[in-house]
């Protein structure tokens, strides 16, 4: 149980935390229900994408500064393919940006291993590569999206055996986003390739010994991180139904929605779910926010400062359950 | 007082004009009287996040919303829902695509046609033209240069020397215009996307030759007009308090005065200091008071009603 | 390396040049540097001269001076995303304050959220061991806030750059910038703050192993206090120097230089996992940033291509600075 | 204990190989020759190369030149992983588990079988292992039995282990060389690195001596060798003397001065109860105990890295309170941890790395006197008599110089106590000398040393008293003379001098105080 609590306890609070904000957002606005969950759930599949893009790298030891740029470019690039395309057109659209993302985020990490450059600077560099290129696709917004990939955000799955109400309650996007992220990181997360990630970012020179080859994981994190990433930027294209070139507030968000996530930012600690669990507790901040309509200059301070001091916390309830006869 | 609760979206902060246009908004809502409280969604955000707000915004069942949209499509989905939701939604200073919002917008590319056509004049209908856009990739930067276009094919013998994106930012503006004068390359007038008073103090500072400059209403280069010697400059309205306008339709609409027509233009105006006319229209409006970044063209004449003290206070109803 | 053996003299002539450039790493940066000044001059011809030379300092010196925030912060292993938000908020604020105020009040005024911030930076790092990142970023994100709601406060008073600090912004004596009269001394100060004082040793010392330094009697909060203190009031002063060079004061005047000054630290040298660096190299990496972006804004090509070229450039330098130095 | 008279081919067989880091060659012409069966002892001093040839042969770094031959094969192995298929498995100087997963994923990392791990870890001594435990949280000679275990449950052709006893306490090293010495007879070989003669002389066939990166010759292990080997390792016959301790009549215990550091009822969770000593001024009192004892604790409470719950420390008669180190240094204590990587900024220079106490108090953050600073640093090195050739960096030095250097730290500040844990950990023979003269030289300079060792003969040859820690009391206090093997044993069992070899005095101890100790 303890130990249960020692591994787990950050992600269980969080989750405590959201259950309590959600608490809130019923007192402050009585008529909060199922659709404007489902919006919720849209709001957050983009930046859970991004998050889910950084935590993976940021589990393997790096960071990756390039998750907007590369949201934008998959997002440009799904949108001006589809622009005037036919609705099955869009069938072959998604995996290649997808696999676009794949090969991009492959070669972030091939930059990292050959030239042995810090992969904060690869990936800054990376991102005004992927910017650039994403201006080279589109100029301006605009492009198009399939109907049916629209449609696949909006309103709920039907689950036999469950009444409406309860249907009400399971919005597209988030079965989307569930899917999304299992089919990726619960083969991942078992098998020897995932426990490789841990390895290179808990103590590279041990996993090298162990005989994990380094390099090749650490491409393969920057892979997935860029397929994670081209889901974001696909998510962008299907909810606005346009490509934008510029990149949205996705990167920033993705670093901190990953530390308040319980996700060691030297690496090799944490998991999935709590970041994404933080991307819910920092939307739906927000949408109180809006709800108890707060002057929206104030709205940063409360932002940032709800940020620090989660964190804080965090530290805090560190510190005081350290075990004693361990030393800081 | 008032009966109404109005949502606002804007998804760029910290930029004068925006500043501005939010200002414009608090202090019409406040001087119409009919509002009882706004719900103010402003922050640094892309389309996708703006969807997010509406939604917000909905979800707070607001009964009109004024969105300055992130793009003109992008929003669409949200704007639908509102409109579903009986919401009045009003876009102002660019247009979106939903049938079914009411725009009240800045004609951008007016905006650009109107002083880069005053500009070629200026120069003699010939010369090398510095091109100073605002931000790549973004929707009204790409409108203005359609303007812009229109009125360099008017001009064939005119040629662009140098085209830059300044991303609206003030150092960057700087440093590129520094960059560029020491080059040498001789140039015989600039078109600014708005960050012009930069390029004036570059020019004064470097005691370079002074060329024609268009920039906008901008009470920095508006002031630089009436008083930088040797300088011949216009400035072309776009005013940010094109919010204020936004907030007026959207309250005429709810009080069940429909306009004629889906969306409304304001046309921008040019003031110049080329002549003695221009040069007395520009000292009446300008206004040294104001930060450097807001546009002096601080109400509208039909549209807004507030006094300059209540815009300046920046305070809406119930703050 | 294929022809070892059939070039003995030169190999080994090529080895020893290697080893020199590589126990004088600022010798490779300066290269790289001249380089880029040489491809400048060759694509326009007579742009470097000592017009374009004094502009270059000018825009180069806020760069430095933030990036020294940046090294220092660095060199313990953490980074201070925060400096943007102070310089900005000090220039505001300066520049509103001066209008009704006396000079010397005014800049006490802005400095006191420096102040503030680095205090409050230093405190969530050091005691609560806050991620610096989060911390900087949150503390960032609240200081833009309380910036947003003082601008409504004084937007009738409008502003004013006191003339002192224009002269020293943009002023030229013989063809030397005054700007310089502030960059000379702090840069000296800093570098001899790092190589010859105690607090310099901790800085080190803290960043490669924090528990040796504990060990050794050093309190980390002590240090990492003074250190972020220290870096808000750096990005303080850059924040009042800028505004005279920039004379528009704006509510996200400094932001655009916050992840050049990282880059600038990175390419010159710095580890961004502590223990590793130091600030002459930074000054070279903010000259090289401030030559390729003149570089770039000369260049006749798409704004796509442009942000591609100066990834791809970025990336460049620090790999061949790397290899060059690197001779294990 | 070679059966087999033919002359065989070797299993193992490295010829030149060479290393340079930069200017310092790590290796230079080295050869190594391992028989299958064998169990080969690899020495040499302090930075002879040991480690380097192991991490060559194992693929974790790449030689300059050389070349390898694996049953007379040249194989091309580059990687650790490489070198596993081919049947090498090492055991490196510093644990290789990874630190953020838990055992069992360890395990799956490599592909180790679980079982035959889980049958090792027990046959190693460890009976209750959480497999399900993260390594961080998992004590360091613990950790290095795991190692082994994992390396074990391969059935490795070839197993080389890196100065695995150096970190483990006597029980565990015991099982380990029972464990070693039967992979030998089971016709597997072993490359087994020590700095520990009762070690080799106990369990090796033959040894390849190292010095200054070259093998300078290969020995039976027969009665009587060691005078050899060390005359090999170190170029010149160093003498293996008694350094002398003082009569127990000088102490000042004795003559009723104040002692330097009184410990009164010392209590720290259920790590330690009720803990009284003293330690006089010009003393050397050895602390001796087994593993997870309580001693890590006490020398972490002393040094003021932790709060103790309860009891009094008095430095000099006056009651201190230590809340962070610094406190402890104030009152002139320092604290030599045993793992080097706890106490060295590993990337700074040597000078650095010495001076660092000083610039640590506020009042000293201001421009360092830096003649006066190379003066002190330069005086320090020359006594301990560091191997400077790559200072510019702490982890190029080799392990008995990085160790010399967080002792040196002490000497150049002049620290008054010393706190020294196990600091001859994977020493060669001829540093240890040097350690064990310095640590007398201190005490007749009227400083006090607490020194915590995992190995019985030091106790006897350094100290003025010992004190045996079991289950987190103090069991017994000896004066050096009355400290034999057996006693001394008996006394880390539990068993203090007089009581009957019954369970009474174990009965009083806290029940899972030792299973606790073993988790
Ligand atoms: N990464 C490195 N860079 C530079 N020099 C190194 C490096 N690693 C080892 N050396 C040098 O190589 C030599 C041999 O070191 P090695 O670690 O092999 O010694 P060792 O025989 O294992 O010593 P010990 O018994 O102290 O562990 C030493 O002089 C050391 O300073
Ligand atoms: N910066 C330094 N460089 C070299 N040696 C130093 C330095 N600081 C202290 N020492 C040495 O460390 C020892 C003890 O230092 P400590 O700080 O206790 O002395 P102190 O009495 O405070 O000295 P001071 O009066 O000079 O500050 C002295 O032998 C001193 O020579
Ligand atoms: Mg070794
Ligand atoms: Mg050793």
């Amino acid at each position: 149980m303890s130990r249960f609590l020692r591994n787990q306890g950050w992600v269980a609070g969080l989750f405590a935390l959201l259950i309590f904000l959600f608490v809130v957002t019923k007192l402050i606005q009585p008529g909060y229900g199922s659709g404007d969950f489902g919006s919720l759930a849209r709001a957050v599949l983009p930046y859970a994408f991004a998050v889910a893009a950084q935590t993976v790298v940021v589990i393997a030891g790096g960071i990756d500064l390039s998750v907007a740029a590369m949201m934008a470019l998959t997002s440009v690039t799904a949108a001006s393919m589809m622009d005037g395309a036919s609705e099955e057109y869009a069938l072959f659209v998604v995996p290649f940006v997808l696999a676009m993302g794949l090969v991009l985020g492959a070669l972030n990490g091939v930059l990292i291993v050959v030239t042995r450059v810090p992969d904060i600077v690869v990936t800054l560099a990376m991102l005004f590569v992927l910017q650039g290129a994403a201006l080279l696709v589109l100029g301006a917004p605009g492009g198009a999206a399939a109907e049916w990939l629209k449609a696949s955000v909006i309103g709920t799955v039907p689950i036999p055996g469950l009444p409406d109400w309860a249907d009400a309650w399971v919005p597209k996007a988030l079965v989307l986003l569930v899917v999304c992220l299992c089919i990726v990181w619960i083969p991942l997360r078992r098998s020897r390739l995932g426990l490789s990630i841990y390895a290179i970012g808990s103590n590279e020179l041990a996993a090298f010994r162990s005989g994990v080859p380094v390099a090749r994981t650490r491409i393969v994190a920057y892979a997935l991180s860029g397929l994670f990433a081209a889901m974001g930027g696909l998510s962008l294209t299907i909810s606005t139904g346009i490509g934008a070139p510029i990149p949205g507030p996705y990167l920033l968000a993705s670093v901190a929605a990953v530390v308040l996530g319980g996700v060691a930012l030297g690496g090799g600690k944490g998991g999935l779910l709590g970041p994404i669990i933080a991307v819910f507790v920092l939307r739906l901040v927000r949408t109180d926010l809006t709800l108890l309509a707060i002057d929206p200059n104030v709205t940063a301070i409360i932002e940032g400062a709800i940020m620090v001091a989660v964190v804080m916390f965090g530290a805090f309830i560190t510190i005081r359950g350290r075990p004693v006869g361990a030393t800081s | 007082a008032g009966k109404y609760t109005i949502g606002i979206s804007n998804t760029v902060q910290g930029n004068g004009w925006r500043e501005e246009m939010i200002c414009a908004m608090k202090a019409q809502a406040l001087a119409s009287g009919e509002v009882a409280k706004l719900n103010i969604a402003h922050r640094n955000t892309d389309a996708a996040g703006q969807l997010e707000d509406i939604r917000n915004l909905i979800s707070a069942k607001v009964d009109a919303i004024v969105v300055n949209p992130a793009d003109p499509a992008g929003i669409k989905a949200g704007l639908e829902e509102a409109t579903k939701a009986g919401i009045v939604v009003v876009a102002v200073d660019q247009a979106v695509t939903e049938p079914s919002a009411y725009i009240i917008s800045n004609n951008q590319e007016q905006y650009a046609y109107l002083g880069a056509k005053w500009l070629f004049q200026q120069m003699g209908g010939k010369g090398e033209v510095l091109y100073m856009r605002g931000a790549a990739g973004a929707s009204a930067d790409s409108d203005r240069d359609k303007g812009f276009k229109k009125a360099l094919a008017e001009f064939p013998d005119v040629k662009v020397a140098q085209e830059v994106f300044t991303g609206w930012q003030q150092d960057q503006a700087k440093q590129q215009i520094l960059s560029f004068l020491a080059t040498g390359t001789p140039i015989n007038g600039i078109w600014t996307s708005g960050i012009d008073n930069v390029i004036v103090d570059a020019l004064v500072e470097q005691q370079a030759p002074m060329v024609p400059v268009v920039g906008a209403d901008n009470a920095g280069f508006v002031g630089q007009l009436s008083s930088v010697k040797g300088l011949v400059g216009a400035a072309v309205t776009n005013p940010g308090s094109i919010g204020g306008a936004g907030v007026t339709l959207a309250l005429q609409i709810l009080d069940g005065k429909k306009p004629a027509q889906q969306t409304v233009l304001v046309e921008p105006q040019l003031w110049e200091n080329a002549t003695d006319e221009g040069k007395a229209k520009l000292k009446s409006v300008v206004d040294p008071s104001l930060s450097p970044e807001w546009p002096v063209s601080i109400s509208i004449p039909d549209w807004t009603t507030y006094t300059k003290e209540q815009i300046v206070a920046c305070k809406g109803p119930g703050e | 390396m294929t022809d070892t053996a059939t070039m003995p003299q030169l190999v080994s002539f090529g080895r020893r040049l290697r080893r020199f450039m590589a126990d004088r790493p600022l010798i490779p940066l300066i290269i790289l540097l001249i380089i880029l000044v040489a491809i400048l001059q060759v694509l326009r011809p007579g742009i470097v001269n000592e017009r374009w030379l004094a502009n270059t300092a000018k825009f180069a010196i806020p760069l430095a001076i933030l990036a020294g925030c940046q090294t220092m912060t660095m060199l313990t292993g953490g980074i201070d995303l925060s400096v943007g938000t102070v310089a900005t908020m000090s220039a505001f604020i300066m520049a509103t304050q001066i209008v009704n105020q006396d000079p010397t009040v005014a800049f006490l005024l802005a400095m006191m959220p420096a102040v503030l911030i680095g205090l409050v930076n230093g405190i969530g790092v050091g005691v609560f061991r806050v991620h610096p990142l989060i911390m900087t970023l949150g503390t960032s994100l609240i200081g833009t806030g309380f910036l947003q709601v003082y601008q409504r406060t004084v937007i009738a008073s409008g502003a004013r750059i006191p003339d002192f600090l224009n002269w020293l912004g943009t002023g030229v004596t013989y063809g030397f910038p005054n700007a310089l009269l502030l960059f000379v001394p702090v840069a000296v100060l800093i570098v001899f703050m790092l190589n010859r004082t105690g607090f310099g040793r901790l800085l080190y010392a803290v960043g490669d192993n924090e528990r040796a330094a504990r060990l050794s009697g050093v309190r980390y909060w002590q240090v990492i206090t003074a250190l972020y203190v220290l870096s808000s009031l750096l990005a303080g002063i850059t924040g009042l120097l800028y505004i005279g060079l920039i004379k528009a004061p704006s509510l996200s005047l400094a932001e655009p230089l916050v992840l050049p000054s990282v880059a600038a630290a990175v390419i010159g040298g710095t580890s961004i996992f502590g223990g590793r660096g130091g600030y002459t190299g930074t000054i070279i990496g903010a000259l090289i940033l401030t030559v390729l972006t003149t570089l770039l804004t000369i260049l006749q090509m798409p704004e796509g291509g442009r942000r591609i070229l100066f990834g791809l450039i970025v990336l460049f330098v620090t790999a061949a600075y790397l290899r060059i130095v690197e001779d294990r | 204990m070679t059966t087999n008279p033919l002359p065989q081919s070797p299993l193992l067989d490295a010829t030149g190989v060479t290393k340079n880091y930069g200017a310092v060659a790590a290796l230079r012409t080295a050869s190594l020759s391992v028989l299958p069966g064998e169990v080969h002892a690899l020495m040499g001093a302090n930075g002879a190369g040991k480690s380097t040839l192991v991490k060559i042969l194992t693929g974790a770094i790449k030689a300059d030149a050389g070349r390898i031959l694996i049953r007379g094969q040249q194989l091309d192995i580059r990687s650790p992983a490489d070198a596993r298929r081919a049947g090498l498995l090492p055991v490196y100087q510093e644990p290789a588990l990874i630190p953020d997963l838990d055992v069992l994923s360890n395990l799956r990392l490599t592909g180790t079988p679980v079982e035959p791990f889980r049958a090792w870890v027990r046959e190693l001594g460890i009976p209750d292992l959480d497999i399900r435990e993260t390594a961080r949280h998992i004590p360091l000679a613990i950790l290095r039995v795991l190692d082994l275990a994992r390396a074990l449950a391969v059935e490795p052709d070839v197993l080389l282990l890196d100065e695995m006893t150096a970190a483990l306490p006597a029980n565990l090293a015991e099982k380990v060389l029972e464990v070693v010495r039967r992979q030998g007879d089971a016709g597997r070989s072993v490359i087994f690195i020590s700095h520990r003669f009762v070690e080799i002389s106990a369990l090796c066939d033959r040894a390849t001596v190292l010095r200054d990166g070259a093998t300078v010759g290969v020995v039976d292990i027969e009665p009587g060798v060691e005078e050899r080997i060390v005359e090999m390792m170190l170029g010149t016959r160093i003498e293996k003397t008694r350094v002398t301790a003082r009569a127990a009549n000088d102490l000042a215990v004795a003559d009723g001065g104040r002692p330097r550091l009184s410990v009164r009822n010392l209590q720290l969770g259920t790590k330690l109860n009720d803990v009284s000593f003293d330690l006089a001024n010009g003393e050397v009192a050895g602390v001796f105990a087994l593993e997870g004892q309580g001693q890590d604790e006490l020398f972490a409470a002393l040094a003021g890295s932790i709060r103790p719950t309860g009891g009094t420390i008095d430095v000099d008669g006056a009651p201190v309170k230590f809340s962070h180190p610094s406190d402890a240094i104030q009152a002139g204590i320092a604290y030599v941890p045993g793992d080097r990587a706890e106490a060295l900024a590993m990337q700074r220079s040597v000078r650095e790395n010495i001076a660092l106490p000083f610039s640590a108090a506020l009042r000293k953050w201001g421009p360092i006197r830096m003649r006066r600073e190379q003066m002190v640093v330069s005086s320090a090195i020359a006594r301990l008599q560091i191997d400077t050739r790559a200072q510019g960096e702490v982890q190029r030095l080799s392990g008995g110089n990085q160790q010399k250097v967080t002792i040196a730290r002490w000497i150049a500040a002049g620290a008054r106590t010393i706190l020294c844990f196990d600091p001859t950990r994977g020493i060669d023979v001829g540093t240890k000398q040097e350690i064990y003269k310095l640590l007398r030289e201190l005490a007749s300079q009227n400083k006090s040393v607490l020194f915590y060792t995992s190995e019985m003969e030091e106790v006897q040859r350094v100290c003025d008293r010992v004190i045996v820690i079991f289950g987190g009391r103090v069991v017994d206090t000896f004066p050096v003379e009355e400290a034999d093997e057996a006693a001394l044993m008996r006394a880390a069992y539990g068993l203090p001098r007089g009581a009957k070899a019954d369970v009474g005095i174990l009965a009083e101890v806290k029940p899972g105080s030792s299973a606790e100790a073993a988790s």
